[in-house]
């Protein structure tokens, strides 16, 4: 005899029509009709976008370390910083400066960092985001674990992590769903779908229809959202962090996306994905929507456009001349290696500290 | 005073942890209503809730990596894993992690949680529960590695490591849990985390060791003496970093070293050791350094496990061969 | 704009009662019939409680180191054994000696392991399962490979582990299911959710509804059992392995059940569970009831029943003292220690291996 | 017959490995359409079909189990991890499982398997691309540990590491990956895994050092010989097991040693080999034995990283200190 003792379902939410036009004009959340912040976004998108192109730049000029562009996630990223108070905490991958510019960390801090400098970590703030996480999907844990202590501690904080497509896949994920589920963390996993992870599409990760059923496995709820259209990010978002903070537990979000640079500056894409499937993800790319929707309503124009480019592209290069500056003129001495291991030297790094600096011609040779 | 076992010491280090700092969280699997599977965390949720002593889900990168989470959001998460076989999932978030985290932001972030569990052979315990890592942890930069071989040891050592700021991983040597009580006071006295504790003064070698094994060395110590060698014994106890100082200091006397190790050989803390006499111990030496080890194989199931750990007469086997140079 | 783009359910089976009756006459698997299958699989789950039954004993009187009991289990352990074929291989925990039974592995085998002698996983038959496995969770990927292995080869083989409710917390549960997912693998991942990991309850593992859910997560078809209901465990697991050797893919299937013992004889559960849900469990245990049914059915009777007793017995004093007898004259030699590490020994070895020979009296004296 | 990089070699031992047998597989994350981020398995899916050569789910632990899994079952999977750094999550079927599975069914199982991945710092990567965890792996009992330095040794060693019936790590020094060409013959031929290589002979010191740190040694010994000096180099090439004979044999000629790793100092391989000269080794010896090592600290971010690396100044320092004594 067979019963039914579990049923679920993943629903997708899109706003914003790929032509800037609204789906649905009798239901959109209020976010939809708030042309203030809005623009407020939209200008950090747009500043985002700047910055990543100059952050190409510098790194084609030798400037920069392999860096990893946000090209195309703006709005998906953007609604991440958006939706957090400063008092949550954010556990980012390595590519959401939208989310961390919201939050307060510098672009000059995201330069150091790729430009080889721990300095770039030391975010200006908040003091207790995670830095970026290279080991894909562990940063999720490092999330559950903050939750957990903002449970114990009885903080109404929230915290926030974000895996990619690929990360996914990874056992850290998935061992976080669970732990969510465990103990209710006020905790809300982001799933950026961009389809890639460096060379491998989204359909060789696994099989299932989408990854927001990942969710399932915990009993969490488990969305989808259209993750170029910002009014839906920012719409799942809100309600994901603030059932978080109200005491109602965990929350999936996939945000369907598109990756639209390389994986890395040190990575061509063309090796092996076409190019008109690129085009074609350009057409619905966030900006572009976003700014069709705002003109549309009034709330935005060419001159203020125009004004607000030239404004993002003086923003980066001082952010870019600041970064220069620093590792020119401020550079890290070989100390630096040490001093940062422990809160106190042990007794080895301080004999290791007092022979390394008998060589300070090390590595300039290289 | 009561006379208490090792396993007794750790458990009243960390009640009293519990007790004077309210930002200790312990945790791990079976952690507290059974109150460890050796009885480690006997009573603790009892006494201070199950919102500090936490059962988790049997997910070991779940608590290493939530654990690192906690640390650096104001918390000082003690997690136990339930035997050293078991630790292996989680050297990833140590290593990628927890070990990196104050140099990563350049201090902004620090990460000051305690990795304790059970280690080594002897127990008749199924596979996996029986072998010793330490030399996996203590080649991990930013993680202290520490060893007790007492009660008094494991009470002191254990309040430092979960006082200290930065990540400490413990290790308990299970065979010893309840091998010898002592008389240990609950002053809440730590004991330092980079020195080594000479057991037993001696003039002719100087055997070093730690965890179970000073069991053994011990034993091969007086059976020395009574062939009229007398041996000095030196706990290691903090494995990463190690204090030479105090083992060359007795090397310069006694002219020989033998390092008793269980794990296996190869790539070993003994063979720390014994680089560092190679090095700046060289002179002092009238012998070559002999390491007593396990062996590089698989700890063999219970049957044999004893076979493959050093035995009193292998640890005066060496003894011998480092004697008879002269 | 909302729309449902994936909806999962996950369903129950149970054709037997507690009470030894078909709770629908009407629709029960063809097996519900097969009385000589289903006396033949009873037989084998009565042996195997009586192996457990003497394995206890000989832990108990030192004989043998800790051992995993598995008491309760047998329908669910006696069904994956009875849906596999022999070519099939097997990735188990470590308590299911029923479905190793049927495979041929040995109840000496068995008891060597636990005896501490390695050569218990030296499996007479089939050479090809997998050896029990301590880590928790780790054979579910061993399984994964095992199934990729005959996929590639093009073998019409199907590959089984099993895990606990507690293993099911673990990434590498989790990611065996997102790999049956990638690659379609013919891959049947059971879990024997017997309510308990050692002393923390399945509620603690996390608070979804079924563990079966887990397998949503790689869009698995994911069911839920009367893990106490041979017919029901049967038809599932019959079902589910004949799918994946047809190449339809992998299948989740939780079986509920109840570990009736200590988690292992180093174990005392009532330092945490009540009496009362012990209790109230063997009133629903496997063995009584597909007993209940068979005789009402006149497939079984209690003359019958006594003589499968004595002979149970027989049979594991049997295997037991074969067990004695390997260990107390055929031990192994201290170069056991290193005979298999390689299959050519390498030169350090050789030098450790001749030096351990060299203490014999080693270990004796502890 | 074409002069070839290191990875290039690479290529070629896992091309000459899928063609001639039918078992082997290649797979990991990025390894076929992309031919690997390094490009060291580029054009094999091509040539070989994604049955052969095949793309993974981003799951380093999955990676690692299915290839375990897949070993025992009649395959040979040369799986890849795309750093060093995210080999940590592999530890536990590597440690666990791969390098147990022989011994624990009595050799009724095995798992011939081999997991390749870049190792070493040096060119400018983000954080986990550029650590050198080889002393985890080497004290691993059951697996072989092997790292090339030159093309012709990657190619023969890679080979002989597949064709091995037991597990084998294979660490490529990717600093190093496009440093030299050679003339490597695509012959099929192995060379052994448990033999050091005398890359230059010489009479008063005896450089050891394995993988990227080759170049700086032999840059050293140059120089060295610049000043009159002789210095004998030797690349390990296989860690776990190591042949100390060619080392101490050196040693005997020589009468000093400084050995040479990119890894933390603390339980590395070069402390390994460093104990094996205060044992069997040490009537050669002239000098301490010195170890010019990364230090135990986290690999800095790139701008720094060349400063924990050990230099040739570093080296010719260490080189004079054991000089001096005489
Ligand atoms: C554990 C781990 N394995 C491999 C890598 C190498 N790597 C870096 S990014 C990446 C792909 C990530 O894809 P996805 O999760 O989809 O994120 P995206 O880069 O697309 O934002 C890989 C394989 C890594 N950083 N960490
Ligand atoms: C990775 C790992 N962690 C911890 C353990 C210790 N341990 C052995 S059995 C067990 C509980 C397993 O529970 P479950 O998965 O429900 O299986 P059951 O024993 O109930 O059949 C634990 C924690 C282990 N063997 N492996
Ligand atoms: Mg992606
Ligand atoms: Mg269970």
């Amino acid at each position: 005899m067979a019963r039914t003792v579990a049923a679920f379902k993943v629903d997708h939410f899109q706003f914003l029509g790929q032509d800037g036009k609204l789906l649905d004009e009798q239901h959109v959340p209020a976010v939809a009709r708030d042309f203030d912040r809005l623009t407020d976004l939209y200008r950090l998108m747009t500043l985002t976008r700047s910055f990543d192109k100059k952050a190409v730049a510098l790194q084609r000029t030798g400037k920069l370390g392999t860096y990893a562009s946000s090209l195309g996630h703006e709005a998906a990223h953007v609604s991440i910083g958006a939706a957090m108070r400063e008092e949550d905490c954010l556990a980012p991958m390595y590519r959401e400066y939208g989310a961390q510019f919201y939050r307060g960390v510098k672009m000059s801090e995201v330069l150091l960092y790729w430009g080889g400098d721990e300095r770039g970590n030391d975010f200006s703030s908040p003091r207790h985001d995670f830095a970026w996480c290279v080991p894909i999907a562990t940063q999720c844990l490092h999330a559950a674990g903050a939750a957990m202590a903002y449970k114990l501690k009885n903080e109404a904080r929230v915290a926030v992590s974000i895996v990619g497509d690929g990360g996914s896949s990874k056992g850290d994920f998935l061992e976080a769903i669970n732990a969510a589920s465990a103990w209710k963390l006020p905790l809300v996993l982001v799933i950026v779908n961009n389809q890639w992870a460096i060379s491998v599409p989204r359909s060789k990760q696994n099989t299932a229809s989408t990854l927001a059923q990942k969710g399932i496995a915990g009993g969490l709820p488990s969305i989808q959202v259209d993750g170029n259209d910002l009014i839906a990010c920012l719409w799942a978002m809100e309600k994901a962090v603030s059932a978080a903070r109200a005491g109602k537990g965990a929350f999936v979000i996939e945000m369907l996306t598109y990756r639209l640079s390389d994986h890395t500056t040190a990575d061509d894409a063309r090796r092996y994905r076409p190019q008109e499937e690129v085009d074609e993800a350009w057409e619905k790319e966030p900006l572009k929507r976003l700014r069709a929707y705002l003109m549309d309503q009034g709330a935005w124009d060419e001159q203020r456009e125009q004004e607000l480019l030239a404004e993002c592209s003086q923003f980066v290069q001082q952010a870019a001349d600041e970064y220069i500056d620093i590792v020119q003129n401020d550079a890290q001495p070989v100390t630096a290696i040490f001093d940062y291991m422990y809160e106190e030297l042990p007794h080895d790094l301080v004999e290791q500290r007092a022979y390394a600096e008998k060589f300070p011609e090390d590595g300039g040779h290289h | 005073m009561a006379k208490i076992t090792l396993i007794e010491g750790v458990t009243l280090a960390l009640a009293r942890a519990l007790e004077e700092d309210s930002r200790v969280v312990v945790l791990g699997e079976d952690v507290g209503v059974n109150g460890g599977v050796f009885r480690a965390t006997a009573g603790l949720q009892q006494r201070f809730g199950d919102e500090r002593v936490i059962d988790t889900p049997l997910a070991e990168v779940m608590i290493a990596g939530m654990s690192v989470g906690m640390a650096t959001q104001g918390l000082k998460p003690v997690a136990e894993a339930q035997f050293c076989g078991f630790t292996m999932p989680m050297i990833d978030h140590l290593m990628c992690h927890a070990g990196r985290m104050r140099n990563r932001t350049r201090g902004r972030l620090s990460c000051p949680m305690v990795l304790r569990f059970p280690t080594g052979g002897g127990i008749h315990a199924p596979e996996h529960h029986s072998e010793s890592p330490e030399a996996l942890f203590a080649h991990m930069p930013g993680i202290r590695v520490v060893m007790p071989s007492s009660p008094s040891r494991a009470y002191g050592l254990l309040l430092a490591a979960i006082r200290d700021p930065d990540p400490v991983i413990y290790m308990e040597p299970k065979r010893i849990y309840r091998w010898q009580r002592e008389e240990v006071e609950d002053d809440g006295e730590e004991l330092p985390l980079d020195v080594c504790f000479t057991l037993r003064d001696g003039t002719d070698v100087t055997l070093v060791t730690w965890g179970a094994m000073v069991k053994e060395t011990l034993q091969a110590a007086d059976q020395l003496e009574q062939k009229g060698i007398s041996a000095e014994v030196i706990d290691v106890a903090t494995l990463s970093p190690i204090d030479m100082d105090t083992i060359i200091e007795s090397v310069e006397r006694t002219g020989r070293c033998v390092i008793i190790q269980e794990a296996p050989k190869h790539c070993g803390v003994a063979s720390e050791i014994a680089a560092n006499l190679a090095d700046t111990g060289i002179w002092n030496l009238h012998a070559p350094v002999k390491r007593v080890c396990g062996y590089d194989t698989v700890m063999p199931l219970y049957r044999n496990e004893m076979k493959y750990m050093p035995s009193v007469a292998r640890i005066l086997h060496a003894v011998n061969q480092v004697l008879e140079v002269s």
